[in-house]
């Protein structure tokens, strides 16, 4: 089992690393402190239990990370919009010609997590993914179009427009659904492992949730059973502080969640969730430790969403809350700084990846907009296999 | 009378019966500052206190359950389940303790408890947020169940669920929580298995509930000129007031139930049962129920609007079954 | 014809199409030495071994939850939930999840999944073990049901069910469990959605699925001399046989639907609407449900046999129908 | 936080005591070690972590405890008996009559959980049982003359008939409901501790449940947020090492169940559930804390089931399990060995007392069967309040 080595004071806004039976705590500065080389990440540094050998990732796929991040950021910032825009409209005119656009939850200020864990995925490993799933569809590589055709309600959408914002299907790229319902996903994670695990292959199952359903009992269930039969599925915990207006304080009793895999025998852990490089060096991990058949693990990474819990919600989060985690701890700049100070890309490269995923959303959109509405009479295909 | 929306005649309804009686206390997700998902509840925790205002973690399990317990040691807790959709992850608490405690105690103890819950589609969320899911609970004894389609019922109603010792579920329909409507001033309740005819007509019986009583009503308006239609709405499905329905389809010798859940085994077919049974030679038209495709809810607003029954769609059903 | 219980036959039904097809395996409660509750996965671990055959933890909601994951990534799942009673702590894995995952997806994904459970009451088990809740998953598109009635039948339907590309919900009667019934050598099948006329007669139709289809012949042949009547079991109520329920209707002009289920929104006011819907004018008499009483079930036999359609109830019915 | 004292290995058969944060291993020879005087029992010196106040309970109460455990152990194995007579009859001619007997679910060998575990309640204090409940109800103050007579369907039962073998109610006593839903009344202890909080008494809730519901999801959800809300609630956990024919080291993930408390950040103890001494200091303990208004606590009570898991069952486990618990490890000769050595009891008051709990059960028997049938005309009374 491995031994837990960053962690959060309970519950506690503020980062801090606390080195487990030690009583000294370290606060750390940030993720940057790793001595990395030009090509080659080296995140081992900067925790000295247990984790002595050093990450390696290839330059191409940090870049490609941050890309997929910018993405996010992007797609979530221009679905928002695209709500607002819609609901301006008179709804019960939007009704009536069905043209509403759904509510979005977005991700926008958790793209690290989306991105470290699935880059941590093979193609033809799965991921379970939530209601706030467009980062995890966009990270594991779902198509942006199919996307944002799928939130216009679009026959061109990723799930043809049946689905919506919260049941984004592409088994293509492992994506066996994004979840409604809190903690329902949970479960389906359990099978999808169940059955790389009974046919033989390697693949790792990843299952999304949140601090909210860390608190159904899906969730207690799933990690005993998983644990019971050693099943490879990597239980990744967002915990982003709230649950609509539910503090994790609030709804989360005891210590950290990432601490309630011991009671199930499994390894848990605690990182950073707006370290890019620090969640997906914990996946990784995690997901060696499923494909190895040495079975489950959890991690739960503490990070914080941006926006309401959706479009048409209120926020009311206090201020200076509001500026810590949008303004200090933003994952985007934080990742984009290391990588320019490790010359792994230049101001321009990044000048341009901005301009390029921007124009990949403006396309998305473009794309949704040009594809057909369902045909009405189309209505009942699907229910049946 | 008082013109308000519906959900502050909701809100109205819950403040009263909260300072009516200190054993009232509110339990559900987000029902503190936010005041529930609808508003409903909003300003109960600046009034009351976080001890009669539960804000719960996300254990619909656990606070359903715990519901049924204080309900059983006296208190009279009003539950918020957020979605109809959610029940499914507390049916147990619902079904096999709340509505059985008592019988299976023989009468030993009761079960007070209100749990309100939104139900129905359009509002562009897809299969898990679109259900109605009412028959499921008429099919279980010992819950009663409480749709109520306008400002003046709901408040009624509500209070009236809120004083019933039994457990009663009360579905609001979302669409229906900005809408507006007339209110008696003062206090009032409206009995639970109380039907009440909100248009008279001739010709044809509707029977509707929750948001349907607003598009038959159109309907009939609609239709004004050609066919006398009448619009019952029980307000309860249990208890159910057939007597109402009944001398309504005495008189009239059609029946169309309209409603939003899936037409297959929706309480629509238990009202057609209870009329093909006990008004049989009165009925001179096969009785109908207009009801929701049995599909989940495609979220494509362009299939959705396919799936539930509009105004044109109740009108087409009149024409038919009077033509 | 062979001669076997009802639960050796459902054994077979298992044996033979995880023979055939490796996908399929097992997965629920003390299936394994134990064979379940009943003892229709009998010797499956001994044949199958653990890897096809799960015993699983008192987790319904994990355990059916995986079974819907591990269908939609290409297995076919045959779960055991010990008694249908249970559902209400794995709903949402059922109605949420495994109904609507296909439609969902817009088609991308498929769940071929049984979940076997067992209904019913008359067994001294009182309130919580004793629910006959089929009408619920009748109203959730996306779901099939079957209700087996005899031992050839249980045989040739679970084979479908497994085979079939659909969740499917298969409950079996408690008390059918022992009985023994002719069977059918080699292999076949029943298909889903195929009724069956069990007795033929010209007046009145008999619709009943399960325990009430043995009930149903018996009430028929003691009113052999007086009264011809016509018994269908239609086997699934999802997809429902329409055809052969209204050409007998059509025949005799009389409806009696016998289940066990409360009356109340139970799925025989389903066929009673479709009935009356579809074949209004051939019917010459009231159509009627006769089910179980709207009561949780009383322990106390001589209070349950009060709450359950028995053979004299429905030669009652019968005689009050067609007098 | 209480410390944790008393523990077994993990999932083993064996008892040991185990120190914790020790690596010293001391094979505990029996309950029987204390140096208790005559007239009170000290179980204080059986461990030294944070126990060192030495518990006092009245000899009479001592005695009483016996004899509730006797009382226990003589009505479990009547129900047995008369189930076994009755199911010998035509079952389609005792469906026909009404005159079936429910299959009970005996707790012969769980005795000292239940006896240890309520006599540290108050009668206004409440429990919660389960489907194995007998045992619970006669320990709150049941009357074992209604519960006869509730086990032969009687309007003189104890729910008049309605509810049987696992829903049995007597609010005069504090027993609001055995379940026959695993895992279902979790949940309703949670209410009935949250409604003597919100009155503001000092009532405990005391909630039984077993190693299988402690899988179920409630079990999650409830000391979630017992925990949270502070409700004055002890789960007691009857770990009899089986959930029908699952043991429970195939059904329970990771260490102790009583070690997943601190997932909760509430204290767990595991105690030898077969000591009814330990039990009931346990439990008191976990009642105190509750009562002081400081919580939620988790028991877990190591024991074993003497019998199937219900009548009618087969019961195919190990000859050397059931000699070992039925023989060396019965929780009844041992709490009488040990109240004849501190000359508590008397060989002969020993022998009084078990002629009288067996005439007390035989009185039962007889009351149920001159007490009337229910009358059908009845059968809808009592749905609605
Ligand atoms: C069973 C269930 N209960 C309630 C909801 C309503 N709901 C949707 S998201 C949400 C909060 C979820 O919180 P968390 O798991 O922390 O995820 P986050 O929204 O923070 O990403 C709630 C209460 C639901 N969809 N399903
Ligand atoms: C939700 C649910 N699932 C399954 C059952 C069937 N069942 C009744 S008792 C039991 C085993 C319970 O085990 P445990 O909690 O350890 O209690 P024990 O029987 O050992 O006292 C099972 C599976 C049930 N009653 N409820
Ligand atoms: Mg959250
Ligand atoms: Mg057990």
């Amino acid at each position: 089992m491995w031994p837990r080595v960053l962690r959060w004071s309970p519950r506690g806004k503020w980062l801090e690393c606390v080195k487990q039976n030690a009583g000294s705590y370290n606060v750390r500065p940030g993720y940057c402190t790793s001595t990395a080389s030009k090509h080659v990440l080296d995140t081992g540094s900067r925790n000295d239990l247990g984790r002595n050998q050093p990450m390696t990732i290839e330059r191409d796929k940090l870049i490609e990370m941050l890309r997929v991040m910018q993405s996010i950021r992007a797609f979530e910032c221009k679905a928002r919009e695209l709500y607002e825009e819609n609901r301006k409209q008179d709804w019960n005119e939007l009704r009536a010609t069905g043209t509403m656009f759904c509510a979005v939850h977005s991700s926008e200020g958790q793209e690290a997590v989306a991105v470290g864990a699935c880059a941590a995925l093979n193609p033809d490993d799965y991921i379970i993914s939530t209601h706030r799933g467009h980062g995890h569809c966009i990270a594991k590589g779902a198509d942006m179009k199919a996307m944002m055709a799928e939130l216009m309600g679009k026959e061109g959408g990723i799930s043809k427009g049946r689905g919506g914002s919260m049941h984004m299907f592409d088994p293509e790229v492992g994506l066996l659904g994004s979840n409604g319902i809190v903690g329902g996903g949970t479960p389906l994670a359990l099978g999808v492992a169940f059955a790389s695990q009974y046919r033989g292959t390697d693949e790792v199952t990843l299952c999304f949730f949140g601090d909210g359903a860390a608190c159904e009992g899906t969730f207690h269930e799933s990690l005993n059973l998983a644990a019971l039969w050693t099943l490879p599925v990597v239980f990744v915990c967002e915990n982003n502080e709230y649950a609509v207006t539910i503090s994790a304080e609030d709804s989360v009793a005891g210590p950290d969640i990432g601490d309630r895999a011991s009671a199930y025998g499994i390894p848990g852990e605690v990182v950073d969730g707006n370290d890019v490089l620090a969640v997906h060096e914990a996946v990784a991990k995690a997901v060696s430790w499923a494909r190895e058949e040495a079975g489950p693990s959890l991690i739960e990474c503490k990070t914080w969403r941006w926006h309401a819990h959706c479009t048409g919600l209120p926020d009311r989060r206090d201020p200076d809350e509001i500026y810590h985690w949008t303004q200090e701890r933003d994952p985007l700049p934080r990742f984009e700084q290391y990588l320019l100070g490790q010359q792994i890309i230049t101001d321009a490269k990044l000048a341009q990846m901005r301009k390029e995923t921007n124009e990949a959303v403006e396309e998305a959109v473009a794309f949704g907009e040009a594809s057909n509405w369902p045909d009405p009479t189309t209505v009942a295909e699907y229910l049946w296999a | 009378m008082r013109e308000i929306t519906f959900v502050k005649a909701m809100n109205e309804a819950m403040v009263e019966e909260m300072e009516r009686d200190e054993t009232v206390f509110q339990i559900g997700e987000d029902i503190a500052r936010m005041g529930g998902i609808s508003g409903a509840t909003k300003g109960l925790i600046a009034r009351f206190g976080e001890k009669r205002v539960r804000q719960a973690p996300l254990s619909e399990a656990a606070f359903v359950g715990l519901a049924v317990g204080a309900a059983m040691a006296g208190l009279r807790p009003v539950v918020e389940v957020m979605y109809v959709d959610f029940v499914t992850v507390c049916m147990d608490q619902i079904v096999n303790q709340a509505a059985k405690l008592r019988y299976m105690s023989g009468g030993q103890v009761k079960v007070p408890l209100v749990i309100r819950t939104q139900g129905g589609g359009c509002n562009a969320e897809a299969a898990q947020h679109s259900q109605s899911l009412e028959a499921w609970f008429t099919h279980v004894p010992g819950l009663k169940v409480v749709m109520p389609a306008t400002c003046a019922d709901v408040k009624g109603l509500l209070k009236s669920a809120i004083r019933d010792d039994n457990p009663v579920i009360f579905i609001e329909h979302k669409l229906l929580y900005p809408t507006t409507g007339e209110i008696p001033e003062g206090e009032y309740t409206i009995p639970l298995g109380q039907g009440e005819v909100k248009r008279t007509g001739e010709d044809i019986t509707l029977v509707a509930t929750s948001l349907m009583v607003h598009r038959t009503l159109v309907a009939a308006e609609t239709l004004a000129d050609e066919i006398s239609v009448e619009v019952i709405d029980p307000h309860t499905l249990v208890p159910l007031d057939m007597d109402c329905i009944k001398a309504s389809v005495q008189k009239t010798g059609r029946l169309l139930v309209v409603q939003e859940a899936c037409t297959r085994s929706g309480f629509g077919s238990e009202i057609v049962r209870r009329i093909a049974e006990e008004a049989f030679d009165d009925l001179c038209a096969a009785p109908r129920v207009l009801g929701a495709a049995n599909l989940p809810k495609p979220y494509s607003g362009k299939l959705e609007i396919e799936t539930i029954p509009w105004e044109a769609d109740i009108v087409e059903a009149i024409r038919n079954m009077v033509a």
